[in-house]
């Protein structure tokens, strides 16, 4: 019996083929995978929000959750951009164009689209926990979608030139007028002609108004931990702050009791949280 | 209360009155009859809970290597604690062991030793007299009274359900310590050492097969016998690598055997019997019919056991020219 | 997969497979020296080289056991002849202890075999093997302690 | 409801009239006491035993299963049939755990397919508890040791015979299939049963359980958990034989491409088991840990399934090889709660 039907199963992944390689980084231990589904019919039970993320399936090796790259506004293609860390991600870099994964999901909650729409959107971003919020920028620009959002400012920094993603993409939107883009690194090297500093630091000076607007951040603890004082500063209130967290995952569905932090699983009550949220739940993620 | 408990919590209210240690180990009682747990005595007023009797089944060297960890994201500058632990003659050979392997050091630990008769093993006895479950049970002289859920009052020696490690040991005093308390212990009985391998080894291949595949389907994979060892203080252990993937995470026969073997040879020349594991097994698996196996031949092939000075290096971590080698296959 | 256990188990063109583990410095080069000198040997084994004997993880055994190996040869230097000088009295401690561990669970102790050959010695690798093959073949297939994935057909 | 007796000497035959057309899964004598054991020969079957070493969950959560197999790139569902089972003489407390795994397998809507296939095809006779066991604790944390919840039928040893009350549809068809060796209960088989009840809830002391959520929370950073913690072995064995605890792993299994997917139990007292990729662990501490298993039962699941995931069957308590006993862990959260 060969039945991949994720809505009687939902341990069953979608196959998908990838189309698309890129090299993120110097390192190369970033990479963005194109994928496309076998199976129109898959494509069209798969859908997601910007924030939610997949378990990506090496049948062999296992699964890895990666938040989702792209934007529904992206037909026909999923993107994830995976840093190889472990058994599933190294054998998922090890594989070429054309080889057939799983992907299971959409799984999670997403960014609250509905609370953003008409109001300022500020991104902040920091390495490669950028991809949801790569998702999340390009929904809101893609279209006819510009228009239900207010102000869109998207800062965005890695530690060097070469580690920051979708490149070519940062450049067309540094070029949009209506989308305030500032990208920065920590050291920029010698044709490095941008900005140098911080994430943190940039936000400071950029100041984006906190007067009807919601703040999304996603990045490493380190810089989490410096920035949440600028966004408080900057007057975000905790419900309008909104975070993205990893937390190690199996089922992806709120049964395996691995990703808990408190009596909220960052795989169905996140991974997306308000600061609010965050809050009131222990300090263990 | 006993002379040992009494003059146990003397000596552990002194040491840490004038500050010779920071922390004490040691045994209290537990709620459960027969039982008894491990405790972590850190001022002199608590030492009133510290307990030596015949149920003080734990080895406590498992519990040492964590105290000289340094607390996980402590920024500030640590010191070790200087941690004193009370030894039976297993548990000193394990701690001999942790400190020739680095994972504890010697010149911040205070030793007390302890003459050691035996411990109960819990299970013997509920199986000995037949009782389900047990709602008291006393332990005075050389026999243990225990009353069942049932009511029922029954009486059984000691030496009829000592844990079959304390049947055999040789050891019966601790091998380093800064101060001894107590009495020396009376003398190892003569018994056969080894007796239960030397019965197995005159099986037949099928059935030695047999009797492992019964035993270790009972496994469920909780690595209780690996928590409980003092030995096994691992990072990651074998089992649950990645990469590789030794063995699957599974209850498969297979899995269970690459498991148990990889962990009982884990111990080669290092195992010093103190049946921790067998203790700590939820199932009941005769572990030590494993372990000893391996103790046996490191006894024989290469006249060592393990853990016995600071100074002798580890079966395993030496060799002779003249090392048997009749094993080996020729043309 | 099930076929090819069928015609293990009647015996029906069954060949034993053998995994050996070679030292890089002696044994590999002795196996090498059998290959170039033309001294038939049989070619039921797979070799994985290894830096020295005593690199041998004695799970590599009982792993290759429960992929399926009928049988598993290490060799390494002879006693003194080591590259790293004791390497392999290390491992001749280990395997004694292994080899008895494994016969003492129920593992047939012709499957699992230990040999010193060096890198002159292509006939003594040849005739090793041979002996280790014919062990192997008075077991039979290996039975014991295979993983096996019952619903995988 | 249907109320029957069955007298002791035809329990055999019962069984085997049962057992026909459909799995029987009963305790039979373990070295360890009794266990739960799929058995062929009802005459093995042993009910004078308390609570089982181990629970009965793995009639309907095994310790691992198939997901599903796959072969290169292609995953392939393995079909998700289970036999008719019938899971005789569980104790009311394994019973009604039954019935907090089912909250767990259809949370918000989503079916997990593997658990609910043989969930749905089990029966459950549960066994009331005449006496207590020597750390069971059911009534504390709102059981009973003649409970019915999660059971399709109860049953009273009254000595010479067993009473057999239906509790649902599936229960009564099942006590009708051995209607010519069952009799219909007369009103002295129901007062003794009553008796029985009476004097079994008597028998059981109650110990303080903490039940302010507010306060619970509040124990997060007690020194109560690095006191614990530094007992705990870190060993999954509470976990293992808890009939609640339901965490698992999800690992592949290959052999030349082919090969498995595999679901087996897992547990939160293990290092490893919140350890990132990037090697970033939430829970570094043994504290951390053992703080996580007793609050996922006693305040995450009160928050996410209105109870706590602890029927007091006691087996933590006896299997600890550390002789770490929960009762007095929730009897220290309950002072601590009082006093905050």
């Amino acid at each position: 019996m060969v039945n991949m039907d994720q809505t009687t199963n939902p341990y069953m992944p979608y196959p998908v083929r990838i189309d698309q390689i890129t090299i993120e980084n110097e390192a190369r231990d970033l990479k963005t995978f194109k994928v496309t589904f076998l199976d129109p019919e898959h494509e069209k039970a798969f859908k997601h929000i910007p924030g939610q993320f997949a378990e990506l399936s090496m049948f062999g090796k296992g699964e890895s959750p990666i938040g989702i790259a792209s934007s529904p506004t992206e037909e026909g293609f999923l993107l994830f951009t995976v840093k190889k860390t472990g058994v599933v991600t190294g054998e998922l870099h090890n594989l070429t164009e054309g080889r057939v994964i799983g992907v299971r999901g959409p799984l999670g909650k997403s960014y609250p689209i509905d609370r953003m729409k008409g109001k300022n959107v500020v991104i902040v971003g920091g390495g490669f926990a950028f991809t949801t919020l790569r998702a999340l920028t390009k929904y809101m620009i893609d279209g006819g979608n510009r228009d239900d959002f207010g102000e869109i400012t998207v800062i965005y920094g890695a530690r060097s030139p070469g580690e920051l993603l979708y490149k070519k993409e940062l450049k067309e939107w540094e070029a949009r007028d209506d989308l305030k883009t500032y990208i920065t690194v920590d050291k920029g090297d010698e044709n490095w002609k941008g900005r140098e500093g911080f994430v943190p630091t940039v936000l400071e000076e950029v100041a984006p108004s906190s007067k009807d607007a919601l703040l999304a951040v996603c990045g490493p603890p380190i810089m989490i931990k410096f920035t949440l004082p600028v966004i408080k500063k900057l007057g975000f209130s905790p419900s309008d702050t909104i975070l993205s967290l990893e937390m190690r995952m199996k089922c992806g569905i709120g049964k395996c009791g691995r990703c808990n932090i408190g009596s909220k699983y960052v795989c169905k009550d996140g991974p997306v949280f308000t600061l609010e949220e965050l809050d009131v739940l222990p300090n263990e993620y | 209360m006993n002379q040992v408990e009494e003059t146990l919590r003397q000596e552990v209210a002194k040491l840490l009155e004038d500050g010779t240690i920071d922390v004490f180990v040691g045994h209290e009682a537990a709620s459960l009859p027969l039982r008894t747990s491990p405790c972590f005595v850190r001022s002199p007023k608590e030492v009133d809970r510290l307990v030596w009797n015949r149920i003080c089944t734990s080895n406590l060297a498992t519990y040492l290597p964590q105290l000289f960890k340094r607390p996980v994201g402590l920024k500030a500058e640590w010191t070790p604690p200087k941690v004193g632990v009370v030894a039976k003659g297993c548990d000193s050979r394990s701690i001999v062991g942790l400190i020739k392997e680095k994972q504890i050091p010697r010149d911040r630990l205070f030793i007390i030793g302890v003459g050691c008769e035996g411990m109960i093993d819990r299970h013997s006895v509920g199986r000995a007299l037949g009782v389900v479950g047990l709602a008291d049970a006393k332990v005075d002289g050389n026999s243990v009274q225990v009353i069942g859920t049932d009511g029922e009052e029954k009486r059984i020696d000691i030496a009829d359900v000592l844990a079959a490690s304390c049947r055999e040991c040789q050891h019966r005093e601790a091998v380093l310590s800064n101060l001894t308390v107590g009495e020396a212990p009376s003398s190892a009985p003569e018994v056969s050492h080894y007796a239960n391998v030397g019965e197995f080894e005159t099986k037949s291949s099928q059935e030695r097969w047999e009797h492992w595949v019964g035993e270790l389907s009972r496994c469920i994979r909780c690595y209780a016998c690996r928590q409980a060892c003092p030995n096994c203080y691992c990072e990651e252990c074998f089992a649950e690598e990645t990469a590789p993937k030794w063995l699957g995470v599974t209850t498969d026969l297979s899995d269970v055997f690459v498991f148990h073997l990889g962990r009982a040879f884990h111990q080669a020349g290092r195992c010093v019997d103190c049946g921790a594991c067998v203790a700590a097994c939820p199932q009941g698996i005769d572990l030590r019919l494993l372990n000893q196996k391996i103790n046996k031949d490191v006894e024989e092939l290469f006249e060592a056991q393990a853990s016995l000075s600071l100074e002798e290096a580890q079966a395993l971590s030496s060799f002779r020219m003249e090392d048997d080698q009749s094993f080996m296959t020729e043309p | 997969m099930t076929k090819e256990i069928n015609e293990k188990m009647s015996g029906n063109g069954w060949e034993p497979r053998i995994v050996a583990f070679l030292c890089n410095w002696c044994s590999y080069a002795g196996a090498d020296l059998a290959g170039v000198s033309r001294i038939q040997y049989p070619p039921n084994v797979r070799v994985i080289r290894v830096p020295c004997s005593g690199r041998i993880n004695p799970l590599f055994i009982v792993k290759a056991l429960q992929a399926g190996a009928d049988g598993v040869l290490v060799s390494g230097c002879h006693p003194g002849d080591c590259h790293y000088i004791s390497g392999n009295l290390y491992a001749r401690r280990k395997f004694a202890l292994l080899k008895s561990l494994l016969e003492y669970v129920g593992i047939e102790p012709q499957r699992v075999h230990f040999s010193w050959v060096s890198a002159a010695e292509g006939a003594r690798f040849a005739e090793i093997l041979g002996k280790v093959i014919d062990s192997v073949r008075s077991v039979g297939p290996a039975n014991r302690m295979i993983k096996r994935f019952k619903e995988v057909a | 409801m249907l109320e029957i007796t069955l007298d002791k000497s035809k329990v055999q035959e019962f069984l085997r009239l049962l057992g026909q057309s459909r799995r029987l899964f009963a305790p039979v004598k373990d070295r360890m006491g009794t266990k739960f054991s799929e058995v062929a020969d009802p005459s093995l079957v042993c009910l004078d035993g308390l609570n089982t070493n181990l629970s009965p969950k793995e009639v309907v959560f095994p310790q691992w299963e198939t997901l599903y197999t796959f072969k290169e790139d292609q995953a392939n569902e393995v079909k998700l049939a289970a036999q008719e089972t019938l899971l005789f003489g569980a104790r009311p407390c394994d019973a009604r755990a039954l019935e907090l795994l089912d909250r767990v397998f259809t949370w918000e809507g989503i079916d997990d397919p593997y658990y609910l296939r043989r969930r749905e095809k089990t029966c459950v006779v549960a066994l009331a508890c005449n006496t207590p066991g020597e750390a069971c604790f059911c009534s504390s944390v709102g059981g009973s040791p003649v409970g019915e919840v999660g059971a399709d039928a109860l049953a009273f040893d009254l000595g010479e015979q067993l009473y057999l009350r239906a509790l649902t549809e599936r229960g009564e068809a099942l006590l009708k299939e051995a209607s010519t060796l069952i009799e219909k209960a007369t009103e002295e088989d129901k007062q003794a049963v009553q008796q029985a009840v009476a004097e079994a809830e008597k028998q059981l002391q109650p110990i303080p359980i903490p039940e302010d959520l507010a306060a619970l929370k509040e124990s997060f950073d007690a020194e109560i958990w690095e006191d614990l913690g530094q007992k705990c072995l870190g060993c999954g064995t509470c976990t293992y034989v808890c009939p609640t605890c339901h965490c698992f792993d999800i690992t592949d299994e290959t052999k030349k491409g082919v090969g498995r997917r595999v679901r087996s139990w897992d547990s939160c007292a293990f290092s490893l088991f919140t350890l990132h990729g990037s090697g970033h662990n939430p829970r570094i501490t043994q504290a951390a840990r053992y703080r996580q298993r007793v609050l996922h039962k006693f305040l995450y699941c009160p928050e996410n399934f209105g109870e706590a995931f602890c029927v007091g069957c006691g087996r933590c308590i006896t299997n600890c090889p550390a002789g770490l006993d929960l009762r007095a862990v929730l009897e220290r959260l309950a002072s601590l709660a009082k006093v905050g």
